[in-house]
């Protein structure tokens, strides 16, 4: 079964939650090797996006992640700002017009926003920045829906997949961003933008899900 | 934590509220999105001077707006870089026809923003260029990496290249020069104590009560290594050698020494750090013709400070000697 | 007690050394006593300003010593009165045969020791006036005590009696000014933390983690109440509402509002109480027409802040928009 | 026996050595109900007048406490310096060309630096200063001679009276000086100079008492 326009908004509302879940633990992350504002940045930007939902064009999923990406832009600021909202521009760009997304719809949608990602912000997989959750991320989602696997499994490993990235990141020397700056001091311990990028794929994988299933 | 604030998601909206109120003679202040702005922008034929940043380090930028320096300034959240509408703003207020220059700091966020206002300006057929200022010696540069930091030189970039855009110089001429400025200026900051950003409640890091953070960052981000606490003349000393060996400053050199202010750390203190300093440079033969003493690029109430030099010739001397009027920085006007 | 100092006996010299180094464009620093003086001083048929305190309120006074202001500044040890034969030796200094005034703040080592400095330079013919600063409304006024402390209004009265003293005007006059400044003005500051003095080690009071000082005097001395942590909107409320009960300023006044930084409290802060100020005066129908925000009266690193209102008409207005070319306090030159 | 020069200057140095040694109490007193700073001066002005004694005219009793005057003027600074200074230069005055002090001698000079303290300083009994010990200290010696005691009673008596002064400042709440801004909170707290006189007074009953008694 395909992905509902309105499973992808709930999606977008569920990464919004948990954000504001785990405001102080992003930050916390932040504050370890960075500058202490992610999960508040994070939160202002979703928090933003809530408002901005009901005035999206009501059917058009590329529209809506659009509209997700500006309000990140604008919002946001700091690193997390423009390279989440590139992926989500991406990712609206990637499904434009459509009014719900196949397996596959999905893997490039996603694909495209996080070259997207690397485009602008120039990170290798292994620079401890959430590109280290994005990447394994999009592999398991397509090589699931490869092997054959229904969307929901490919949706549960490809949040599997960012979770593995996610703490992975921990032994890591960080090459990009703030945390670069700590050279080794910045190991042991685990990258905030890997985290909260975890957590879009988590919730990713529990709305997205069939119904049905 | 104990500030004199009010909603700590206000700081930011009602800090600008004073600013408005207090220096409606020379300054407009721009709300969604925000932007402080020239009373007289756009100056017709005048490259237009815009840089940004997160709040927290005032008086930069906001503080560096008027005649003689900065058009316009984007101010971010606290410690958190603007976003590219109020660049694009900003942008679009200053732009008197001869183009803007993008005064940035290297911070991930502060560039991506800005790259992302520059190509939407350039969308809309404003002449724009960008520079990038990274003064840092605190921290390794690296092609790999994000780069040293832009900390004290900005605000030297910011007054000279205000002064040459004064002049009308065009716009390839002051981006020129802008990159001179970096090219020329070594930075190195300590803390003695961490700071709290509003929103968050407790300090980014905890220093014991004999702990210093030598190669603080602006933002609260560590630094190079934690040291005991020492005398003032060897601290300079931690933050001078590695300033002078990196550019190299050189015997004969003429500089303006910029001892800077965390933003908790008085006067009385820095006034004895640029004594040791004064001491330190002139035993290497550099001396100091111009001088900057004081809180100028702060980190909320962090104490601690920061050692400036930027290697002068007549023409950047003459730059930094030329009228500013501005909230922060103000002389021959 | 950590610093960026060297040995604590050798703050004020070194710091002293420090503002020789540093602005000898200006000031020339005497030693042995101590006492910062204008490079030109004595200025001929202009009547000499000294003022002087302890040290740890810069840039008070020393950074007020320059063309439109002071002539010579005293500085003490830290929080300590400064001496006699500073004062003596200032007014000599910068005797241009027009009298000389002295600015003093009410407390009794300043007192007693511009007194005794007074009797000597008369003693040596020199004319001598003496005007004290009395501005403080968190100390209740009584024939039987030592009075009001002096705070904020010295660094009104430092500047507009330096701008008449420009003008030429006689010693007698540029007095009665000054008595008209003190007159019209009211100041009150609160702390958020202690300050420690260098020589003593450890912070002068301790504050709980949530409690702040009410009425706080510029040495840590303890002021009229301890409470909780509040909103700036509320501590504006507690400092201001004492001011403008006192003298009475009422709808109508048009005022100089100065927004003080203890030392330790930054600009970010300072913005938002001018803010909160600025709508409490607004509701009584009292326009800030000037405005002088930022540390200029300081006790070392307290963080907190003072508010001090002056009230203006258009000759004080002038004489506070009158040139000035001080390290701590410049514009129009 | 009358007091010489010698035990005089011994007295000086005597007070120096209880400063030095209470400079840390004084100064604590002095943060309760002041600015933390009357140990540190009164240390560092007597610490110059050491510096001094040698210097002064090795015969007259009124030089040499002028000389303490004018140094404790010039190097001491706050309220102490002025008060302490004209003390010893209205002690000196009464003092003067004198090489040796009878028991009124020494009860006038006393009084003589007392009247000028307060013709300085304005203070009343009962203001919380160090009048508080120093008028008891003159009353006290002036009745003891009276009584015909020895100059050593009287010297103990007058140390007794400062003693009693100073412990009476406790309660009371100050009118003059820096702890007069306090009001009534002023209370409770026994006051730095006040302390700092009853030392002037404890070491001139230990050094100037007659050495054969
Ligand atoms: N060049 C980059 N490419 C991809 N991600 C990056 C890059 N630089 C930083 N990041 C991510 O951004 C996160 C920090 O985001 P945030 O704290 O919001 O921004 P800032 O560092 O400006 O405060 C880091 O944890 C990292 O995952
Ligand atoms: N008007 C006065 N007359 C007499 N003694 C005074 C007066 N004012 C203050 N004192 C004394 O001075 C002491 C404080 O001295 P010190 O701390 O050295 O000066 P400051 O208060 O200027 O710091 C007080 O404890 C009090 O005994
Ligand atoms: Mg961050
Ligand atoms: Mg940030
Ligand atoms: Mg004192
Ligand atoms: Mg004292």
């Amino acid at each position: 079964m395909p992905v509902s326009y309105r499973q992808v908004s709930d999606w977008i509302q569920a990464f919004a939650a948990a954000v504001a879940e785990n405001r102080e633990y992003l930050t916390e992350l932040d504050s370890a090797i960075g500058d202490a504002d992610h999960g508040i940045n994070m939160n202002r930007g979703m928090q933003a996006v809530l408002g901005k939902m009901d005035s999206a064009d009501s059917a058009d999923i590329g529209a809506l992640l659009k509209t997700v990406g500006m309000t990140l832009v604008s919002t946001v600021g700091g690193a997390g700002g423009p390279l989440y909202g590139t992926l989500f521009l991406q990712m609206g760009t990637s499904a434009a017009g459509k009014s719900d997304l196949s397996g596959d719809d999905w893997a490039d949608a996603l694909a495209a926003g996080v070259a997207g990602v690397q485009r602008r912000g120039k990170a290798e997989l292994g620079d401890k920045t959430m590109i280290d959750a994005l990447v394994p991320a999009v592999e398991a989602v397509r090589s699931a829906l490869a092997e054959g696997d229904t969307l929901d499994e490919a949706l549960r490993r490809s949040a599997e997949a960012a979770q593995g990235g996610m703490t992975a990141t921990i032994p890591l020397v960080a090459r990009k961003g703030r945390a670069s700056y700590l050279g080794a001091r910045s190991a042991d311990h685990q990258d905030p933008g890997a985290t909260s990028s975890w957590l879009l794929l988590r919730t990713a994988a529990e709305t997205l899900a069939a119904k049905d299933s | 934590m104990k500030k004199l604030i009010n909603d700590p998601a206000d700081v930011v909206k009602e800090a600008l509220q004073g600013v408005a109120e207090a220096h409606a003679d020379r300054l407009r202040v721009m709300t969604d999105p925000n932007v402080v702005v020239r009373a007289d922008a756009p100056v017709q034929g005048k490259v237009g001077l815009v840089s940004g940043g997160g709040s927290g380090h005032e008086p930069m930028h906001g503080g560096f707006v008027g005649v003689g320096m900065l058009d316009a300034a984007c101010p971010g959240e606290v410690f958190t870089s603007p976003t590219p509408d109020q660049m694009l703003a900003a942008t679009k207020a200053v732009n008197g026809g001869a183009g803007v220059l993008h005064i940035v700091k290297n911070y991930t966020g502060d560039v991506l923003n800005f790259e992302m206002a520059a190509d939407l300006a350039r969308d809309e057929k404003i002449e724009v260029e960008a520079v990038v200022i990274d003064d840092d010696v605190a921290v390794q540069d690296s092609l790999y990496t994000a780069g040293r930091r832009g900390v004290g030189a900005t605000v030297l970039a910011e007054k000279i290249c205000g002064a040459a855009a004064e002049q009308r110089r065009p716009l390839g001429e002051v981006a020129e020069l802008c990159r001179k400025v970096n090219a020329n200026s070594r930075s190195m900051g300590m803390a003695l104590t961490s700071c709290t950003v509003p929103a968050a409640g407790k300090p980014t890091f905890e220093l014991g009560a004999t702990e210093i953070e030598i190669g603080i960052g602006i933002h609260g981000e560590p630094g190079r290594e934690r040291r005991q606490i020492a005398p003032a003349r060897d601290i300079v000393g931690m933050l001078a050698t590695p300033i002078v060996d990196d550019l190299p400053f050189q015997s004969g050199d003429r500089v303006l020494a910029f001892v800077n202010s965390m933003g908790g750390t008085p006067l009385i203190e820095l006034y004895i750090v640029y004594n040791d300093l004064y001491r330190f440079l002139a035993d290497r033969g550099i001396e100091i013709s111009r001088n900057l003493i004081g809180p100028y690029i702060t980190s909320l109430e962090m104490q601690g400070c920061s050692i400036t030099l930027l290697k002068l010739d007549d023409e950047l001397t003459a730059l930094w000697d030329a009228p500013v009027n501005t909230p922060g920085l103000r002389w021959g006007a």
